[in-house]
């Protein structure tokens, strides 16, 4: 499948792998995003999706699983991601509890005020 | 070291990456298909906190932590908080519509396709040999990532220095400037999460032309301000507590 | 190298750096400030808004936009390669500092946010316009990603800034939803650009691209265009172009007139930037004719400059030389495939746009779908930039300073714009644009001057929006003529379609203004008569009208500042 | 250099600037205090007045016995561009400058029933004055563009603000149509722009190319010194074997010369751009089928706008047509000669039956404008079409016919709105079948109306006779069926003129509301109706005025465009099979070839070949038949 060698089952660790469980991640994230009413499960998928993408960076980066290496840059820049994810996080969800104040509900799809 | 200790390391690698990477994508998908916010919160605890050893297992120790401290041990909170403060419970669970699991699933699953034949594709990222390599050379020594990180952090490189492909050893750039910035972006964050979700202060009442502008803007949409101030004040004072701990928390941490 | 070596090296490089990062050092303390000022007990006497506008002054002064003039302004990387510097970022830098002032200025004359709010509101403003200031120079894909989050988590607040109100949250809400799923994306993008290319600096990235991009596999190629469709993604929702826009129209509406004018400027313009830093950093590697056609010496010289390791970089640079020749010739595909992509999304975006706008009765949804529009027009100044960017410089030029001079004229009518937006909601209290029906007879100066705006916006001459689109449209026809490329004949004939298109609804507006009866049950008389706000009004609407008679300096400026980044 | 052509174009547009600042003395519904408007409106005509003095002196200054530009003026504006200040005359833009400056004295004196908004009505009047003198003096392409769409702001709001019932409809109706023209003229323009390069045309110079030098050999174009410098530093580049960037223009003199002596222009290209441009203007002409604005826009205008619109507005787009569309796309207009002519005889055909079937008086005349206008596109499209029997002279008399056309069209249909508006005035209402005998009960009025409606007919001895009678001569040498159904419209025209007038003038009596308004007109009406018939007169009897002025011009710009035929068209095809040493020819000529035509017998001296009798032939008796054939059609 995907010319990936599955025989024998435990083959070693490469790259691709972490590929294919970022990949996986990231499209449930994004499925979540598309699919939840609630806007803190929308969140909860952006979380996702961020991670989906940390761990390729990281995968990337690993001078274990490959020659030419994206380094450093790989951690550097998942460890700014990870906080950057907290600092959207923080926001996020306060104009979510403002929403929830304002309309008394956290249901996205009853956020129809605007429309036209 | 003898042969069998050799495959059984090499064995325990597989292993834990199998079982990380399986907890994660399993609680992933859980999170995905329960309607229950409360759950989902936890299953999504879980599916980023084995993403931590996928972390370790690809030698970043450090970031691995940092996933564990902030992103499960700070932000998850944050959002179950959020989760807390909000979940009555008329909105603990909330269907998703039929039509949209359909689109979703069709779309999802076209792009997952998509990327992982993308991913697996690429034979330069499947290739083993490197990775067998590197393990078999892994020394106790080399796994000290913590070091090179704070230098790039203060803005100077280490690693790849003595880099095959003269290109890349060009292009590594020290990251002074966003560990800084990122700083005063975490304030500005804060103080603008801070700013929604306090209640209005009204200590002074606003003049001239300011008070035409907000009584206007009430008008058009006939509101009033009593009515919305009242409901917000109980919970959104809370909140701003536990905002503000974990925001700094999380500035505390990325300083480090 | 030893860690000594390393660390003196830094201390230069970072000392170097810091004399081009002073307007954002000052957007830096003027947050600061706003923070402390408020911890005395002055703050019932000191107006904050002084603060503020004096930080804003001073950043636009340190932005220093007439270093440019006379294409003084040589490429340089700072801060160990992260940002570049050169004529286009410090124009774009200006433009939207000088935005911020005219802003800062606006929401005091239309009361907006008031004193209690404004020191929290003036710090998001603030951290926002650090982000964009930073969109415009990021080299680096992490900066990409960081200065993107600077710029849009503030504004996600600023959109909610008037709390208590329904609209106002569920705008916030939508767009820090929406944009923390673009950013995501986006992010996941960047990952596989970076992996692939085992790099995050743009230029190196260009030129493992060039050296990689001919023996590339088809699933290389695939991961390459995913990752570049990804990306796209994000830059997209930050241009609001289709169909990335759907957030704008319901934003722009929930939000007031006063971050519309914020969003719908400063962030295109810095959006706009951002992707013309992408679109060169990964199609074009500068300067390396220059080191060609000179002596080889010349080359560690400027390399010491660009990047952080200098005395191990100079022998393989020498290597690198060699191939250099060929090296803009060989990212000649990417180069194409931005250039279509931005191409095919600008025609989509602004027919849409155009299209929308037509059934809008809410002024501000009627200018958001007008914002999307323009962000068609401008990034359709793009697709010669790439076309031609690697065989023909003075057409890549011409597009660039076209796009530049679209935007300074785009800050004008567009703040003109949303100001009369807000000025009349204080007024009358209403946002529909049936509501101003006759409004000519009670305030003929602001009309006028909205008139005057819109027309702009229409493009007809001779008010400066003709300018703009002249430049952008002359230059995609100078690109036609220099490739024979039929899609750039097919963009210059949409945007000419486009243009016409637009009128209708523009003229709506100018229509019931000045040719209806005054709406039943409006009553403006009650309000003092011209002051401030008209004096506002004509100082933003009289560049729009009199730019044509000083349309040399404005382009020799705008060709100055593009001069030294693509030759 | 004088300035008298930018005073003549900004003064109303600083006037007008000045009168925003005025008191405007209204009521509730806008309506002005009478001494206002007699001082907003007094201020107007005397400024209007002082243009029109103005352009007198342009007249009486004008040198007729030269066909090149005159007085002009040229300043750079934005060299990055090339584009530069450049303002001129010639036999072509005067008379057309003329009218316009006359028309607006006397659609100001038709202004005095305006009521409301007295202040901004004039404002905008007197910006439209700028854009629309500004039009027919510009000569660089980015002026005359901006100058084109300079007018239409005023326009709109001046038809949807003091317009009839459904004024907002047509004003942006007017408003839409002129834009998408306006569009595609300018992608027209940038295609243009682009593919130029004015070097080629110093490119024969030899020997020590300096700026001087080339200033003499292309003074005539009057490009900006800046420009000259610059091509002589190309040519001497080019000469070394260097590499040189083009000089792109737009002087639309260089840009003829280059469509005409080059091949930079190549034939796609022309033909593309000259159906964009002809498409930008045949909407302001109007011919079928982009004629569906006028009669909305004619018939809400208030009467001075009428005038205005068509005594001047539609001459736009003839001018665009002769100044731009032939000189430089030389291929195009040739290829597409059938095209022009048959939307000419169209657009004739069309208008004169749709005026039949009119009962609105001020409908029929905007119908009568469509099919008049036709004569202009047909006169000017007589080119080519029998290309075997080519004689370039009578293309000279359909431009002459059409230019003609032009003039008589704007005096007699600006009157006819004029007296279709003081009628209007008294009864408020247009229904032709409610009218009738208004010849007992206003006789001076009626015998203005029959005057200017007789022009309208064509009648011998009236402005509108010399236009179509050159237009249907020049097109019986090419294409007798054409020539019959373009003599068959005059018939036309005769009925839905005579049943007008019939109608609304004899009659056995006035059966229509508002009887009791019907009076004699007043002096100031009578002074504008008087003045108008009086041109129809002049122009009508002695035709020399106007062509003595123009036929210079238009020679210069035929011949230039025979040569061209001759040269490319002609000896192609009748080399068909010698393709090869014709096309050396062309090349020869290409670089021998200038644009001054007073230089092209020494020129010609190069030429080899059989196109050389040709062009001798119809250079040495260019210009003398129109005259001889206009003397003797006059009275």
């Amino acid at each position: 499948m995907f010319g990936l060698e599955i025989t024998p089952v435990i083959a070693a660790i490469t790259v691709s792998h972490y590929l294919i469980v970022g990949a996986i991640l990231f499209v449930i994230g994004a499925v979540c995003m598309a699919t939840k009413r609630n806007a803190l499960g929308i969140l909860m998928g952006i979380e996702l999706v961020l991670n989906g993408a940390n761990i390729n960076f990281i995968a990337f980066g690993s001078p274990y699983l490959r020659d030419d290496n994206l380094g450093l840059d790989g951690q550097l820049i998942s460890l700014f991601v990870i906080v950057l994810a907290a600092a959207e996080a923080a926001v996020a969800l306060a104009i979510a509890l403002n929403f929830y104040n304002n309309h008394n509900t956290i249901d996205i799809d009853r956020a129809d005020e605007l429309k036209g | 070291m003898g042969i069998l200790a050799a495959v059984n390391r090499v064995y325990w690698h597989e292993f834990f990456f199998m079982l990380f990477a399986g907890i994660s994508v399993v609680f992933a998908v859980c999170v995905l298909l329960t309607q229950n916010i409360v759950r989902m919160a936890f299953y999504l605890v879980l599916s980023l906190g084995s993403t931590a050893g996928l972390f370790f297992l690809a030698g970043a120790e450090f970031v691995g932590a940092m996933q564990l401290m902030i992103y499960v041990g700070g932000t998850l909170v944050l959002l179950i908080f959020g989760v807390m403060l909000t979940a009555q419970q008329r909105y603990v669970k909330m269907n998703t519509h039929p039509t949209d699991w359909v689109l979703a699933t069709i779309v999802g699953g076209s792009l997952l396709v998509l990327l992982i034949g993308a991913a697996a594709g690429v034979d330069s990222w499947k290739d083993a040999s490197a990775s067998k390599k590197a393990l078999a050379e892994l020394d106790v020594d080399d796994a000290r990532t913590a070091t090179p990180l704070g230098l790039a952090l203060t803005g100077v490189r280490v690693d790849k220095l003595d880099s095959d492909d003269p290109a890349l050893a060009n292009g590594q750039s020290g990251y002074l400037l966003p560990f800084i910035i990122v700083s005063v972006h975490l304030l500005v964050v804060l103080i603008g999460a801070a700013y929604m979700a306090r209640t209005k202060r009204s200590a002074t009442a606003p003049v001239g032309r300011a008070e035409r502008a907000r009584l206007n803007i009430m008008q058009m949409e006939h509101e009033t301000d009593d009515v919305v101030y009242s409901a917000s004040k109980q919970s959104s004072s809370s909140l701003l507590d536990s905002d503000q701990s974990q925001a700094e928390e999380s500035t505390d941490e990325a300083q480090e | 190298m030893n860690l000594q070596q390393l660390i003196k090296q830094l201390a230069n490089d970072s000392t170097e750096s810091l004399s081009w990062f002073l307007p954002e050092i000052v957007l830096c303390a003027v947050i600061m400030l706003l923070l402390l000022v408020r911890l005395f007990d002055g703050k019932q006497r000191l107006d904050l808004w002084f603060v503020a506008i004096a930080g804003s002054v001073v950043s636009f002064l340190f932005s220093q936009p007439w270093l440019v003039c006379g294409g003084g302004v040589e490429r340089t990387e700072i801060f160990t390669g992260l940002l570049v510097i050169d004529g286009f970022t410090i124009a774009v830098r200006s433009i939207i500092l000088l935005f911020l002032v005219l802003f800062l200025v606006f929401t005091k004359i239309s009361g907006i946010p008031d004193s209690d709010d404004s020191p929290d509101i003036y710090t998001l403003v603030f951290g926002a316009t650090l982000g964009m200031c930073l969109m415009v120079s990021s080299n680096h894909l992490l900066m990409i990603f960081l200065a993107i989050e600077m710029a849009s988590v503030p504004s996600y607040a600023l959109a909610g800034m008037l709390k208590g109100r329904k609209r106002g949250s569920e705008a916030a809400l939508k767009y820090a939803i929406y944009g923390a799923g673009a950013a995501g994306v986006m992010l996941y993008g960047i990952s596989l650009l970076a992996g692939l290319t085992s790099s995050a600096h743009l230029p190196t990235i260009a030129l493992q691209l060039a050296e990689n991009l001919g023996t590339m596999s088809g699933s290389e190629q695939l991961v390459l265009v995913l990752s570049g469709l990804l990306i796209s993604v994000g830059l997209a929702f930050k241009l609001s172009a289709v169909p990335f826009h759907f957030w704008a129209p319901d934003v722009f509406h929930g939000s007031c007139a006063e971050v519309n004018a914020f969003l719908s400027i400063a962030s295109k313009a810095a959006a706009l930037g951002l992707l013309v830093r992408i679109g060169i950093g990964v199609g074009y590697v500068p300067g390396l004719e220059q080191e060609v056609a000179q002596d080889v010496e010349a080359g560690p010289a400027v390399v010491a400059g660009l990047l952080p390791v200098a005395e191990e970089a100079i022998e393989p640079i020498e290597d690198s030389v060699e191939q250099e020749v060929t090296v803009n010739e060989a990212l000649q595909p990417v180069r194409d495939f931005i250039g279509k992509l931005i191409a095919l999304l600008a025609m989509i975006t602004c027919t849409f746009g155009n299209l929308a706008a037509y059934s809008q009765t809410n002024i501000k949804r009627l200018l958001a779908y007008s914002t999307i529009a323009h962000a068609g027009y401008m990034m359709m100044a793009i697709a010669p930039l790439m076309s031609s960017l690697g065989s023909d410089y003075g057409v890549a030029e011409g597009a660039l300073s076209g796009l530049l001079l679209y935007i300074v004229v785009y800050v004008f009518m567009n703040l003109g714009a949303f100001a009369v937006v807000a000025f009349l909601r204080n007024y009358i209290a209403s946002e529909e644009i049936a509501d101003y029906s006759g409004m000519i007879r009670s305030r003929p100066y602001i009309v006028i001057c909205l008139v005057l705006a819109l027309f702009s916006l229409v493009g007809l001459p001779p008010l400066a929006g003709f300018l703009g689109k002249f430049a952008v449209f002359a230059s995609i026809a100078d690109a036609f003529r220099a490739t024979d490329a039929t899609y750039l004949l097919v963009l210059l004939l949409v945007g000419g379609v486009n243009t016409a298109l637009s009128l209708y609804y523009y003229l709506r507006v100018a229509k019931i203004m000045v040719m209806e009866e005054p709406a039943e049950g409006v009553d403006i008389e009650q309000y003092p008569k011209a002051g401030l706000e008209a004096v506002y009004l004509v100082a933003i609407t009289l560049p729009t009208a009199l730019l044509i008679f000083f349309w040399n300096p404005v382009h020799a400026y705008v060709v100055d500042a593009v001069k030294a980044l693509i030759s | 250099m004088s300035a008298l052509i930018s005073t003549i174009i900004f003064l109303p547009t600083i006037i007008a600037l000045g009168l925003g600042f005025m008191p405007s003395k209204k009521d509730e519904d806008g309506v002005n205090d009478p001494a206002n408007k007699n001082l907003l409106l007094g201020i107007t005509l005397v400024t209007s007045i002082v243009v029109m003095l103005l352009t007198f002196v342009l007249w009486t200054s004008f040198d007729s016995e030269s066909g090149a530009i005159q007085m002009a003026e040229n300043l750079a504006w934005i060299p990055s561009f090339d584009i530069s200040y450049l303002m001129g005359l010639d036999g072509i833009s005067l008379p057309l400058v003329l009218l316009t400056s006359v028309v607006s004295v006397l659609a100001i004196g038709a202004s005095w029933s305006i009521n409301k908004h007295v202040k901004a009505y004039c404002v905008l009047f007197l910006l439209l004055m700028t854009g629309m003198l500004g039009v027919f003096m510009a000569l660089d392409f980015f002026l005359f563009y901006i100058f084109w769409e300079v007018m239409l702001l005023p326009m709109y709001f001046l038809i949807g603000i003091w317009g009839g019932p459904r004024r907002e409809y047509a004003a942006i109706k007017f408003f839409i149509y002129t834009l998408v023209g306006g569009v595609l003229m300018l992608i027209a323009i940038l295609m243009l722009y682009f593919s130029s390069d004015v070097t080629e045309l110093a490119q024969h110079i030899e020997g020590d190319v300096t700026a001087e030098v080339v200033q003499a050999e292309l003074g005539n174009l009057h490009l900006h010194e800046t420009t000259y410098v610059a091509i002589a530093d190309n040519v001497n580049n080019a000469a070394a074997g260097e590499a040189v960037e083009p000089i792109h223009t737009f002087n639309l003199r260089a840009l003829a010369s280059i469509g005409q002596t080059t091949e930079q222009f190549s034939v796609t290209l022309q033909r593309w751009a000259f159906l964009l441009l002809f498409i930008g203007f045949i909407i302001k002409v109007p011919s079928i089928p982009v004629h569906t604005w006028l009669p909305d826009a004619h018939v809400e205008a208030p009467t001075p706008i009428s005038m205005i619109l068509a005594g001047v507005l539609l001459k736009m787009g003839g001018y665009g047509i002769i100044r731009i569309c032939y000189p430089i796309c030389p291929h195009g207009g040739y290829d597409l000669a059938y095209l022009v002519c048959f939307l000419g005889v169209a657009s004739m055909l069309y208008g004169a039956f749709a005026a039949l079937a009119q009962t609105d008086f001020k409908r029929l005349v905007a119908y009568s404008s469509v099919s008049h206008m036709g004569y202009v596109v047909l006169g000017m499209g007589v080119w080519s079409i029998y290309a075997p029997e080519y004689n370039g002279d009578y293309w000279a008399m359909g431009i002459t016919g059409a230019m003609y056309q032009m003039i008589g069209h704007g005096i007699s249909s600006a009157g006819m709105f004029f007296m279709v508006g003081i009628i209007y005035d008294r009864v408020h209402h247009r229904n032709l079948a409610e009218f009738g005998g208004l010849y007992g009960k206003m006789p001076r009025y009626t015998a203005l109306a029959m005057g200017l409606f007789f022009a309208g007919l064509g009648l011998p001895g009236l402005c509108g006779f010399i236009g179509e009678v050159l237009v249907v001569l020049s097109v019986w040498n090419f294409s007798k069926l054409l020539a019959i159904l373009s003599a068959a419209v005059v018939i036309l025209t005769a009925a839905y003129i005579l049943w007008c007038l019939q109608r609304v003038y004899l009659g056995p009596q006035y059966n229509g509301p508002h009887e009791e308004e019907i009076k004699p007109i007043n002096s100031r009406e009578f002074a504008i109706g008087g003045t108008l018939l009086g041109l129809a007169i002049i122009f009508g009897v002695f035709p020399n005025i106007l062509i003595s002025r123009m036929d210079d011009t238009i020679s210069a710009q035929v011949s230039d465009l025979n040569t061209w035929t001759q040269k490319v068209k002609l000896a192609n095809a009748e080399d068909a099979e010698e393709a090869g040493e014709a096309e050396e020819v062309a090349d020869d000529e290409v670089h021998a070839e200038e644009a001054d035509h007073s230089d092209s017998h020494d020129s010609e001296d190069a030429v080899e070949g059989e196109a050389e009798d040709a062009v001798e032939a119809s250079n040495a008796d260019r210009s003398e038949p129109a005259i001889e054939q206009l003397s003797a059609l006059a009275p």
